[in-house]
């Protein structure tokens, strides 16, 4: 017999790659918070996967002693989905910056929340691109001066959170890197949560836009009395000036994995024999195409 | 005197019932014992345009679709307009007597059928024309009709009136061409045992997924291969796996990838437009090693192109699209049959060798109905990855084999634990960009498909096997190539066909010793460049005489012969 | 001196193409009121563009007098941006299906929304994928079948008017193509708006998703007294049972167009000769990058 | 004795200041009248890692980095252990004090400098680093420091304490090494009033842009591309044009065809993967015929590869990448003056046979400094497109003509309005899938690009033209390819150089007339599978000796002249 192993550490999810980011970085404090989120729901590291794209926090799969997929620019939800469909045992969670998710990764993000697939997404949220060394990003303010908006930029910033309540996510939450031991309960809640939870983290980068004391100034807890149910209220409050950090939605419905578990369980057993024979040219099937 | 095969060209507006004439016609030869081959060509819109449906019917295996047509049936004016040229000397005509008006010279093979009366009278509506010109087909090639008869009884079991109204309408059409009826008798097929099946390439690509596997699989509706997507979606979660509509072709591949990484055999599938898509994903499965098939039914290119036509035209950006230099399999099954084995092969040599797998169809090979042998599937081998079940401490995902082949953790399996990654790597999968390395680490990739190029892989011939005149192809120009050989074989020539079933890696030796007597090496090909062309060039560099043309339409087996007879010349 | 034109009939905007759409379509419903709106503003067919993806709806430029680009599937927002960035003169009205829209080309809804480019959006929204035989789309209701779902689709339909709203679009309305009156004025009101209009035309395949006579039955007209400066107002009316016809949302703000043509006015004019200049060996530029 | 060129390597850590090193010594070296090349390599991350500066400067033009390092000057212990093998046999070594350990072979050729120490004391923070390392430079090449004190008080024009403080860590820097002072003795510039300038092959992408008339620039931010669009977003408005940072690179060319369709001149820069996701769009603008510029700066690939390291493993992709076949123009400059040239030529390009147009560079072109002649301007041509400006009813956007060019109508422009689509068209854009009509397009989209393959194109050849031993290559190769050729015509070997400027459409009867002669081919590569000896095979049909290498490195001079040597044994 074997004992039951002891519950996990956050330092048994850390691997021996040394992070890459600049000191100061908000990614480590994120990073920080994965591991005791890890520890305090005591994952196996054999079953789970830690998704990325492209981008500083993107790196971050490396540095966890979990299965991982650094994917390309903007891809981790579609492949995040892949994983959790072929093996619904396990747990999977999509990690990546503001520009991987928001940019060239906007497309994919509806469709993840509105299929409910059971993915937690964790968004290192700097408002800038970081590894491509300082361009402005999807959630940069507007006038800011970035490379590639040296006269201040023009557009208004997306609402990610406004953005993932629109798409139907059915857990929508703001974190922040200096604010480790809130992140860390947000995301045990997030992969606790059956379905689509998305996380918006502010994670400043030192290097391109530090804006960690400013971002301090501005953060405010969501009030206590904020229903998480209400979909109108939560878009409201995603909204209002600063940065509400905590649960601003939250909804249980079925998971994508689920409804296919139970198309699968609801469909009579074949095979390819079968299959095969029903194309028999001699029996024939009936006329037109094979229907349900 | 009866002839051991016909040719019949239905045709008429999208919508009148020309598809579905054509698809009882070919549903009741292979019912009947007859070997069969179809071709349409459609329009891209959902309503309305030209539309044709051709049926070759015979005794014998079927080959190609064939050229002259033996017996037309026109719905419409512009059907008369568009297909008479293309009528055998003694090709007799069918029409629709209220629609269309037939020059004198050919009245006295030409008859009128009363479509549209005859299907409002006894069905009720027009909806039962197409019974109509099905028995006045059945009439003049002299086809008994009970399978078609069986056929309805089945698809309207519990509507007794409306089969029965049916096989009226296939009466009276019948009685129509009465005068015609015997004219293009056909011989009656050889009774045999043998389990025979009838389906289109797409389908047998289909089942070959399933018999290879398949788990997963990711699409996006496109044509001309949407009905892959369509057909697993129905029947996929009867074995356990299950099919994701996705919200693009690049979260197709990316949820393909996903789902393989996580230990499943999964595909998708598209056509050009979402092939050039996935060209990012697919570098980053070659450099990921990867295992995942990607099914390509080529349509008229580039851009939106001519979606409801058949080309040969991704071949090139199958093999080297995306940037860099990743590895790939390219497969180009060369017939209805061929589709069911290659995508057996496309999952065995995707798991084997941890590579993205692109099989090439066509819109021509993907949507045509053929009658053929029954896949013996005790045959079907399944191939597995090579995982890291057993490794002790770390696993090293990409170790420097021999083979180039490393084992894969798959999550769930302790110890297997790695990050796949897009970026130049070590053994362990840890960023590395040194000169070195990523020598190395092309290397070791690209070592993989050795063994591929070099006698691995399946190839086809047909006829002379170091012919004077060479013919190489690839892919859906199989089956008119295989009757001109013949034919030319019956001229009394040396000559014989090369198809290359994988064409990358392209197997050089083979070609070599295939052409080394040649006097001449045709490629016909359907594109405008003439890829195939180019690659025998640049990868065999021996000279080649190139036959590319790109009208959207499939080669027949006179246009093959005459090259090879211009080609003695 | 040329007299005046006189005012524009829709007939005038009727090409010699005849649409290619099934007997019935939606569509046509659309196209008539898109003539109409055009002749209300009496447009120049010389300064207008239609710009469309790949979908039955997507053909709808070649059905009108004025200029038109058929683009990709998925791609007609970054398109049509760069057709008014270029001539800012122009008025530029993208249209495509939901399936075009939403599924490949969602990505580029928020940035051309946040951005506030002046192009207005018309997607005929028939809920379902014409032009490739009727498979589900992002706005298929859940539980629908069709080729690609035989067995119900498993998914939520994405509520493109909440996205619109979340995504910052400055107009955002709904209307039908069997109320063509009403639609046709909304058309002028988006056209007219300065900024970012879109609106989700309820256009029934007949072939395919043939809802015409469900969706008269659910459709209401916003309430009067809805404030449609009023976002989460907007944005709860967006989630309401039903189909709201109207505008649900709108706001001024300045356009992408405009922030450019103010940012070249600031900007000191320069030219080719100047900036080879900058780079002279000897003369010799100041050390580090070039900076504004 | 002086040297007429010396190469200095700076390395150490990423961050520590070794590339401000390098870049005040360039621009000083220019400033002083040095003609200069350098050659970078650093790691992909933002922070940490091993980053390598090196400065060749001379009196005469210098075409390559230079192989064998005259100077090495190490920043940390890694910069020693990764680069004392580059060291020429006389080569000497300066370090910092505190972090470096050097063997006792190299000690006396070896001398420390208090870089750390210096720095603090007279600057007070280590910032100053970089200028006790370049002082220390500037002795052991007996360098005047003039121009760099210069620099520095132009920087620093407001902060005269900064200027000072940094002006004397310089001079405490030429103390350290005193006793090498001299060593490495540069021979003094030529004097000359010729114009020069000092720039980046990106740069010189940035100006060709403007200068050629670029009015929109849709970008997405990549390495090594990035910067150009960071150039033109500070600088294009001045021009009245303007920038638009995209939410992906599928987005930037997408709105770069909307502007180019509205008649702006229009263009994008992007690398490998951005290429990739462009795919399906640049096979959209060849078939609704849309002028369009994509710069690719290639870095080491497949997949994200080796993001800061080069390579020309996109060649195949621009040629052939995107389903279907669309024609396209692929350019590669050759050298930092000329990618300001074929800019120039890849919108006029664009213009006038309204194709997309890639332009082919690479990482070590795009980034690396050179001080090249300063192009001038007047040369300059700007053409226009063929607009339908005064055509009378419908127009003809698609018109069948000779050269295949056809009128495109602007928006604003009355007649002109036409549906530009993706679609097989007839001559108004109307959709049409007749095979005869996609035959008839195919044959004028592709016709268009006739004039590039037969002698419109400007290539580039050095050494002799017909010669015994021919290298053939593209793009960044030719500088020491151009220098390997004068070792070995000062060998005595009849030997010579084609570059392809234009490579698609290739110009194959010109390499043909430039190879007639050749008893060998030699193709030098920087990629795996050797992309342009396939394209040379495939399309001339002669035997080539491919020479790949895929080690993110530049070739040196002598790499090339080993080659060639190897060639006439
Ligand atoms: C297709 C593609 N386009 C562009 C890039 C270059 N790129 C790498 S990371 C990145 C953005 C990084 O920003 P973000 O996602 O916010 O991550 P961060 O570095 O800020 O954590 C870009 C544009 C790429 N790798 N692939
Ligand atoms: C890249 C790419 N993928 C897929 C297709 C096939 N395709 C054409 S239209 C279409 C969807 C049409 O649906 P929608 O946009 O809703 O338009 P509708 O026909 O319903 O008006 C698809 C999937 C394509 N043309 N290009
Ligand atoms: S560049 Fe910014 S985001 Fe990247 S590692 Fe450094 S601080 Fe973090
Ligand atoms: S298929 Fe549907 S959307 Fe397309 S034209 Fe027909 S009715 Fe309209
Ligand atoms: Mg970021
Ligand atoms: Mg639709």
């Amino acid at each position: 017999m074997t004992t039951a192993p002891a519950q996990r550490k956050p330092s048994d999810y850390k691997s021996d790659l040394k992070p890459i980011w600049c000191p100061g970085c908000g990614d480590f404090g994120v990073l920080a918070s994965l591991y005791r989120a890890f520890a305090e729901l005591d994952l196996d590291p054999t079953n789970t996967v830690v998704v990325s794209g492209i981008g500083c926090s993107s790196r971050l799969p490396g540095f966890v002693t979990t299965y991982g997929v650094h994917t390309l620019h903007g891809r981790p939800l579609p492949v995040a989905m892949g994983v959790k469909l072929a093996n619904p045992e396990l747990t999977v969670i999509a990690v990546g910056g503001d520009g991987d998710g928001f940019a060239i990764g906007a497309g994919h993000f509806p469709h993840a929340a509105r299929r409910n697939i059971d993915v937690t997404y964790l968004v290192m949220d700097n408002e800038i691109y970081g590894l491509t060394k300082g361009q402005a990003s999807p959630t940069s303010l507007t006038d800011q001066k970035a490379p590639t908006t040296p006269w201040g930029n023009l557009e208004t910033p997306l609402n990610t959170l406004a953005f993932a309540i629109a798409s139907n996510a059915s857990f929508v939450a703001r974190g922040a890197s200096f604010n480790t031991k809130a992140l860390t309960e947000l995301i045990v809640q997030a992969i606790e949560h059956k379905g689509f939870s998305y996380i918006d983290a502010l994670s400043p980068c030192v290097m391109f836009n530090n804006k960690q004391e400013a971002w301090k100034e501005l953060v405010t807890d969501v009030e206590p009395d904020h229903n998480p149910a209400d979909r109108t209220g939560a878009f409201d409050l995603a909204l209002r000036g600063g940065f509400q950090l905590g649960i601003l939605y939250r909804e249980l419905r079925p998971t994508l994995d689920d409804k296919y578990a139970a198309l699968i369980e609801r469909t009579p057993d074949s095979d390819i024999v079968a299959m095969m024979d029903s194309f028999s040219a001699r029996k024939g099937t009936a006329i037109g195409k094979p229907v349900v | 005197m009866a002839r051991e095969s016909v040719v019949i060209r239905l045709a008429g507006e999208s919508g009148e019932g020309v598809i579905s004439s054509g698809d009882i016609l070919t549903q009741a030869a292979a019912r009947g014992g007859y070997w069969t081959q179809t071709f349409r060509t459609y329009p891209a819109e959902i309503r309305g345009g030209p539309c044709m449906y051709q049926v070759r019917m015979g005794k014998d295996r079927i080959y190609s679709h064939g050229k002259e047509v033996d017996l037309l049936v026109c719905f419409n004016q512009e059907a008369w307009d568009l297909h008479w040229d293309s009528l055998a000397a003694d090709g007799v005509i069918l029409y629709d007597e209220t629609a269309v008006a037939i020059p004198a010279e050919f009245q006295d093979r030409a008859r009128p059928v009363r479509m549209e009366k005859l299907a409002k009278e006894i069905g009720g509506s027009s909806r039962a024309k197409n019974m109509v010109a099905v028995g006045a087909v059945c009439g003049v090639i002299a086809f008994d009709t009970t399978p078609i008869e069986e056929l309805v009884m089945r698809r309207y079991a519990h509507k007794a009136g409306v089969a029965d109204a049916n096989i009226a309408a296939l009466q009276a059409g019948k009685d129509e061409s009465a005068d015609l009826n015997g004219s293009k008798e056909i011989t009656p097929p050889v009774e045999t045992e043998e389990d025979r099946v009838l389906m289109s390439g797409n389908q047998a690509i289909a089942l070959g997924a399933v018999a290879a596997g398949l788990d997963y699989f990711g699409g996006y509706p496109i044509t001309p291969a949407s009905d892959i997507l369509e057909w697993l979606s129905a029947k996929l979660p009867a074995t356990g796996g299950i099919t994701v509509q996705c919200e693009d072709e690049i979260a197709s591949l990316a949820s393909v990838i996903g789902a393989s990484y996580a230990g499943a055999k999964a595909a998708t599938a598209t056509s050009g437009p979402g092939l050039s898509l996935m060209s990012e994903l697919i570098g980053y499965a070659g450099m990921a090693e990867i295992p995942c098939v990607i099914i390509d039914a080529q349509r008229g290119g580039p851009s939106t192109g001519l979606p409801t036509k058949t080309e040969q035209s991704d071949l090139q950006h199958a093999l080297y699209g995306g940037h860099g230099e990743a590895p790939r399999v390219v497969i180009a099954p060369v017939s209805v049959e061929d589709c069911f084995w290659a995508t057996v092969d496309a999952f065995n040599y995707a798991e084997r060798f941890q590579v993205p797998v692109i099989l090439l169809t066509d819109q021509g090979l993907g949507t045509r109905m053929e009658v053929i042998s029954k896949p013996d599937l005790s045959k079907v081998e399944q191939w597995q990855r090579k995982t890291a079940v057993d490794v002790e401490g770390q696993a090293k995902r990409y170790e420097l084999t021999d083979d180039g082949i490393s084992p894969m953790g798959l999550p769930g399996q302790p110890n297997g634990q790695y990050v796949a990654t897009g970026i130049e790597h070590d053994e362990y999968g840890h960023p590395d960009y040194t000169p070195e390395m990523h020598t190395t680490m092309q290397h070791k990739r690209w070592r993989k498909l050795d063994p591929l190029a070099n006698g691995a892989a399946r190839h086809e011939y047909y006829g002379n096997t170091q012919p004077d005149i060479a013919v190489i192809g690839f892919g859906s120009t199989y089956g008119p190539v295989r009757e001109a050989v013949d034919m030319a074989l019956a001229d009394g020539l040396s000559v014989g066909a090369f198809y290359p079933r994988v064409l990358g890696p392209f197997p050089v030796e083979t070609v070599r010793e295939f052409t080394a007597k040649a006097s001449r090496v045709i490629v016909p090909e359907i594109n405008f460049t003439g890829q195939l062309a180019r690659l025998v060039r640049g990868e065999v560099g021996i000279t080649v005489d190139s036959q590319a043309k790109c009208d959207g339409l499939p080669f027949t087996a006179e246009d093959i012969h005459e090259m090879i007879t211009e080609a003695v010349r």
